[in-house]
């Protein structure tokens, strides 16, 4: 087994190994596109979830599901986004590196792998009951953001540590104030990065299930008309699918809203890797 | 034109003695080098005229820096309008990911224009344009760029980019440019023309310059200072410190050097 | 070329797996449900048998309730919602569903409740939860009651045991059970100003499922008990072939999981922790269907979806003409 | 003569709006401190009344989870067991595929090979857990009955295989960024040396690059023992104690998405859930933190 042979025969093994993940992606993907495609007409994205003859929730479509999905991202955009990062620019630009801010950014990088049932169980006992929300869209979005806002501080701050620090020193040394800087430098140059990860972070939103399971879905939510109503989403609806009655009709449903959401989950994937791709040309330093 | 009085200046970062209780005076519109050995605090001290250190975190500095009278150093001085009247140039070229006219109106259009009688107001069009073309005329690039302006800074050589710098730190007016070894990232042509501009900024402003290039201090600088292990050792005119140095480490230095 | 490997490789694994769904899903998927004898000389009767599970020879039948916050007065939306429930449209959507309706007697006592109530709190929407037994019914209800008298009525399926919690934390107007309230429920509900009136709306037999290659047709209670309590591990312990028993039960927060405890298990021992829990009866029929050695427990409606006889028909080894409220 | 020129007003002014600039981003960073401590307060608050008055040792270490019902008991050893041979199984899986894959993806792929799989990864990364948590009931569960005959169709296996699909993307990214940041001139003097692409690898760079390996594998097994989804659909959630993987488990995250919704408020039923959560929240939190200690050192000594 000579030097070349044996780096020939490692090769190999990677490769397989990446063929595998290839493979799994394109099974995965392949399944549900098989399994999903027939059940897309005009009406699954026009027609709320109804029961059929049998009362199972498998006839009509899951336009709720998707607008309760859209809702509960507008929710997290609304509180996570801001907060996340204006505390982010806040924590790096006026923090400093002392211990204080290092121990800060250890807490919120540890929290940003908390298990989102966790979340989902502060949420309940918080929002749920002792905030008397109730099962609602408001408790769902509310914890969904509890979430999300720590992989926002992060993506934030990896952003702002992309530019040179040189770049804050011209500014600065020109007379610009601290906000000067963050307003004309800072956040112009990074926001193609705090965008992405914005993006990246609105599409887990929009896959998370546990959080939402305990804190505010219902079998037949209609499209919420306020924030105390239950909502639908599509990730409960695919879980919700494998257990209904009717199974020969459920199981197609759960695959047209998976295809659906992997949909919107690729799309959103796909603009945050235009975006980098295309501003990273624009900022090379 | 002004003149910066430094009286027994010390620095710290944490526990290391950066400068020890520097005391020199830097006379209006000439040019001073300042040499010495890497890590003798050439540049922590220059850094101290315009307080950059003020950004590094565990940095202690004592003693006064007094510019045109006033201690820079004090409580109530706003370090904003230090900042506006005392322009810097680093080492390596730092333009903005910004087109090149962008680059030099940032600084006017956040400080606002100041007028004949002194008050400022807010830089026109016009006014900022005007502006742009005479710092790029008076950092000698206005000719290699006047008709890219919009360009990105970044599609410059080096050179061109440490010029704008220059264009850009004039744009503000200051009355004291702070060069940080500023030709040491550059090709000797690119040096050549930097110094050329030194000695021609010479006449409006008042220039210092840290630099480890011994003929580069030779060539422009009417005075030169020798820092070593943070204290200054020997302070004098150019041609007596290269020529007959009063003191025995600035001997062994130049002629370290020279020989 | 390592490229072209690859994609070969893609084509052949996804076509593959392709043909195995879709062979799986071509054989025959149902399920077969057993005879219940209280005694191992007493009669067997099917949960398919409306009359033996209406008059209790069969020992599983359980009612399906709601409980409401005092009766509801006329003006009241809850009030219109039970009129639907008892007139002929709403258990008829009961027997859609697979569930049996109540019988007269039951459905008389239950109109007679409804006159004259006091409560006319609930007018519009409200927000209806518990069993997810009742899922079916509940979303047929729902949907006619929308069309008819345009008020929504949210249904939500945690489970009867979180439906009454629910109730009780007056965070829902109406719960929705597969089991009665317990006394300790009642007592924290009268705790938090509620007064609980139950009303009966349907009538359930809990089916046992098995695997149609199972052989056995018929168990004893106590047979039943033992498969449940981890006594009889194996099906030639109870008149089976060798094979190792796996079993497919309901979640703790559900009403069928303590209904058949209470009947089944009357020990008041617990179920064996070898027993999967799953929160839907729907989840529990492809599990049996898979497994030769399974064993499980479903409402009627899902047991009749699942072994392929429609809704309607009734069958039983013999079944008696005495009919008794349970 | 060094004109402080500026007007005193136009001063005063810019110090007035600076100062509510910093202001505003403050409250933004108090907003997101406080948010996120609070949280860990009401999960620490809610578990304590559980762990006063109840033996945590048999907490820990009984070996039946029964929370609610007259005799309720109170033992989590069955569920720790779930989670640790779910993520053990998929990481035996997952780690030796991950690093593959990592390895190829950032030293071996040609570029138009790596600008097709990244893609590929961070697709796989994207998806949702609960679309894995479907293919793992439908499809997985039916390729493991047909193979490996198991007693219950949704079992462990099941569980940690689709895990394991789970974790790869997560190693992958981190252990090629931690790959990539070894400093190209290690590489290029090994291979100056005479030393194949292999040995370069195997002598200096996956031994340089090892902290940050370790960190990913880490990394991604607290995504597994985090991972709720999934594994509820797939374990068949029994709370039975063993340790074959053939047979039906439940990881602590099941127990809390099943039992959560059945505990009423203030019961100690709801309190223990609350204590099942922090000592998710501690097993996460510390991998998190080893994971980070390993990336620090890492980084120093590259940067």
């Amino acid at each position: 087994m000579n030097r070349r042979s044996k780096e020939a025969l490692f090769f190999n093994i990677f490769r397989g190994c990446a063929l595998f993940v290839v493979i799994v992606l394109v099974v995965i993907l392949g399944y549900i596109l098989i399994n999903g495609v027939g059940k897309l007409s005009i009406d699954l994205f026009t027609q709320n979830p109804a029961p059929n003859s049998h009362g199972a929730m498998v006839a009509g479509g899951i336009l709720s599901p998707i607008v309760g999905t859209l809702m509960l991202m507008a929710i997290v955009l609304i509180i996570a986004v801001p907060a996340g990062v204006f505390g982010a620019v806040f924590l790096v630009e006026y923090g400093g590196n002392n211990r204080i801010s290092r121990a800060w950014w250890m807490i919120v990088n540890n929290l940003a792998g908390v298990p989102s049932i966790v979340w989902g169980l502060v949420g309940v006992g918080l929002l749920v009951y002792y905030l008397n929300f109730g099962l609602s869209l408001l408790a769902a979005g509310v914890t969904l953001s509890f979430v999300i806002l720590p992989l926002i501080m992060v993506a934030t701050k990896e952003a702002i540590e992309a530019i040179p620090p040189s770049i804050r020193e011209a500014s600065v040394a020109l007379g610009a104030t601290k906000w000067q800087t963050v307003r004309h430098h800072i956040l112009p140059y990074s926001a193609s990065g705090i965008l992405t990860g914005i993006i990246l972070s609105l599409s887990r939103a929009a896959g998370e299930t546990a959080p939402i399971l305990l804190t505010g879905v219902a079998v037949n939510a209609a499209i919420p008309s306020s924030l105390s109503d239950s909502v639908q989403a599509l990730p409960y609806y695919i879980y919700l699918m494998t257990q209904t009655s009717d199974r020969s009709a459920a199981i197609p449903m759960a695959y047209a809203a998976a295809l659906v959401l992997i949909g919107v989950i690729v799309l959103l994937n796909l603009g945050a890797i235009i975006l980098r791709n295309r501003y990273r040309q624009k900022y090379r330093w | 034109m002004s003149d910066i009085a430094v009286q027994d200046l010390n620095v710290w970062f944490d526990k290391n003695h950066a400068l020890k209780n520097v005391n020199i005076t830097v006379g209006g519109n000439q040019i001073t080098a300042i040499i010495g050995p890497s890590g003798c605090g050439k540049s922590t001290f220059i850094r101290c005229i315009n307080r950059m250190n003020d950004l590094i975190a565990g940095c202690k500095v004592e003693g006064k820096v007094i510019v045109d009278g006033k201690d820079i150093y004090d409580k109530d001085v706003d370090v904003v309008d230090i900042r506006k009247s005392i322009g810097m140039v680093f080492q390596k070229p730092n333009p903005f990911p910004k087109s090149i006219f962008e680059n030099i109106a940032y600084a006017p259009r956040i400080h606002g224009v100041t007028d004949e009688d002194g008050n400022v107001h807010k830089a026109s069009k016009q006014e900022l344009a005007e502006l742009v073309e005479w710092s790029l005329k008076r950092a000698a690039l206005w000719d290699e760029v006047k008709d890219r302006l919009d360009k990105s800074a970044y599609n410059l050589s080096g050179g061109q980019q440490q010029r704008l710098c220059i264009a850009r730190a004039l744009a503000i007016k200051p009355e004291i440019i702070l060069f940080d070894e500023p030709c040491s990232a550059l090709d000797p042509i690119a040096t050549a023309k930097i110094e050329d501009l030194l000695i021609d900024l010479k006449n409006d402003y008042t220039v210092l310059i840290v630099t480890h290039n011994m003929q580069q201090a030779g060539r422009v600088a009417d005075k030169t200072a020798y820092f070593y292990l943070g204290d200054l050792i020997e302070y004098g005119e150019t041609k007596q410190i290269f020529e007959n140095p009063k003191q025995e480490l600035t001997e062994q230095y130049i002629t370290g050097r020279m020989g | 070329m390592y490229i072209a490997i690859g994609v070969i490789a893609i084509v052949v694994i996804a076509a593959v797996g392709a043909a195995l769904m879709m062979g799986k899903g071509s054989n025959d998927k149902s399920v077969k449900v057993l005879l219940l004898k209280k005694t191992s000389s007493s009669v067997a009767y099917s949960p398919m048998d409306q009359e033996a599970v209406y008059n209790g020879s069969y020992s599983l039948s359980r009612y399906l309730y709601l409980y409401t916050d005092g009766v509801p007065s006329t003006s009241s939306s809850i009030y219109k919602w039970l009129s639907l429930i008892y007139n002929t449209t709403g258990q008829q959507m009961v027997t859609d569903a697979g569930f049996y309706p109540l019988q007269t007697s039951d459905l008389n006592a239950m109109k007679a409740q409804l006159q004259n109530g006091n409560n006319s709190a609930v007018t519009g929407a409200f927000t209806e939860s518990g069993s997810t037994t009742m899922t079916e019914i509940a979303a047929l209800w729902a949907q006619s009651f929308k069309q008819s008298t345009g008020i929504t009525v949210t249904i939500k399926t945690p489970g009867s045991g979180a439906g009454i919690k629910d109730f009780y934390n007056k965070i829902v107007d109406v719960a929705q059970a597969s089991r009665a309230m317990t006394t300790a429920e009642k007592a924290t509900a009268a705790a938090n100003g509620i007064t609980v009136v139950e009303w009966k709306v349907a009538v359930d037999g809990l089916a046992i499922i098995v695997n149609k290659d199972n052989p056995v047709t018929t168990l004893t209670l106590s047979q039943l008990e033992g498969i449940f309590n981890g006594t009889y591990t194996n099906w030639n312990q109870v008149g089976g072939n060798d094979k190792a028993i796996s079993l497919y039960g309901r979640d703790s927060a559900s009403g069928s999981y303590a209904s058949f405890k209470d009947l089944v298990l009357v020990n008041k021992e617990n179920y064996t922790s070898a027993m999967l829990q799953f929160n839907t009866n729907a989840l529990i029929v492809p599990e049996v269907e898979s497994a030769v050695g399974a064993i499980g427990y479903v409402g009627i409606g899902f047991a009749k979806e699942a072994s392929g006889t429609s809704a309607d028909t009734t069958l039983s080894e013999v079944s008696s003409p005495v009919a008794r409220v349970l | 003569m060094v004109a402080l020129k500026s007007k005193k007003n136009n001063r005063y002014m810019r110090k007035i709006f600076e100062g509510g600039m910093t202001g505003l981003l403050l409250a933004c960073a108090l907003v997101s401190v406080l948010v996120l401590l609070m949280v860990f307060m009401f999960l620490l608050g809610n578990s304590l009344p559980f762990l006063q008055n109840n033996d945590i040792w048999q907490f820990l270490t009984g070996t039946h989870w029964l929370p609610f019902g007259d005799f309720p008991s109170y033992g989590i050893l069955p569920l720790f067991v779930g989670t640790l041979m779910v993520t053990l199984v998929a990481s035996l899986i997952a780690i030796p595929v991950g690093l593959g894959a990592t390895i190829y993806l950032s030293e071996i792929a040609s570029p138009q090979v790596r600008n097709v799989l990244k893609p590929v990864i961070e697709i796989l990364a994207g998806i949702p857990s609960v679309i894995y948590g479907l293919f793992a009931a439908l499809v997985l569960s039916d390729w493991i009955m047909v193979i490996f005959e198991p007693n219950t169709r949704l079992n462990a296996l099941n569980g940690a295989l689709i895990l394991a699909v789970m974790m790869i993307p997560i190693m992958v990214s981190v252990a090629e960024e931690a790959l990539n940041s070894v400093p190209r001139n290690l590489r290029e003097a090994s291979l100056a040396l005479g030393a194949t692409r292999w040995e370069t690898l195997k002598m200096t760079i996956v031994p340089a690059a090892l902290p940050g390996i370790v960190a990913a594998i880490i990394l991604s097994m607290g995504r597994a023992v985090g991972e709720t989804m999934a594994v509820i659909m797939a374990t068949g959630n029994s709370t039975q104690f063993t340790f074959n993987i053939l047979a039906s488990m439940r990881p602590l995250t099941a127990a809390l998405a099943i039992d959560v919704p059945e505990a009423t408020v203030g019961s100690m039923a709801y309190y223990s859930l609350f204590a099942v959560g922090l000592v998710l929240f501690i097993i996460t939190f510390a991998l998190n933190l080893v994971a980070e200690y390993v990336l620090a050192r890492f980084k120093e000594a590259y940067h």
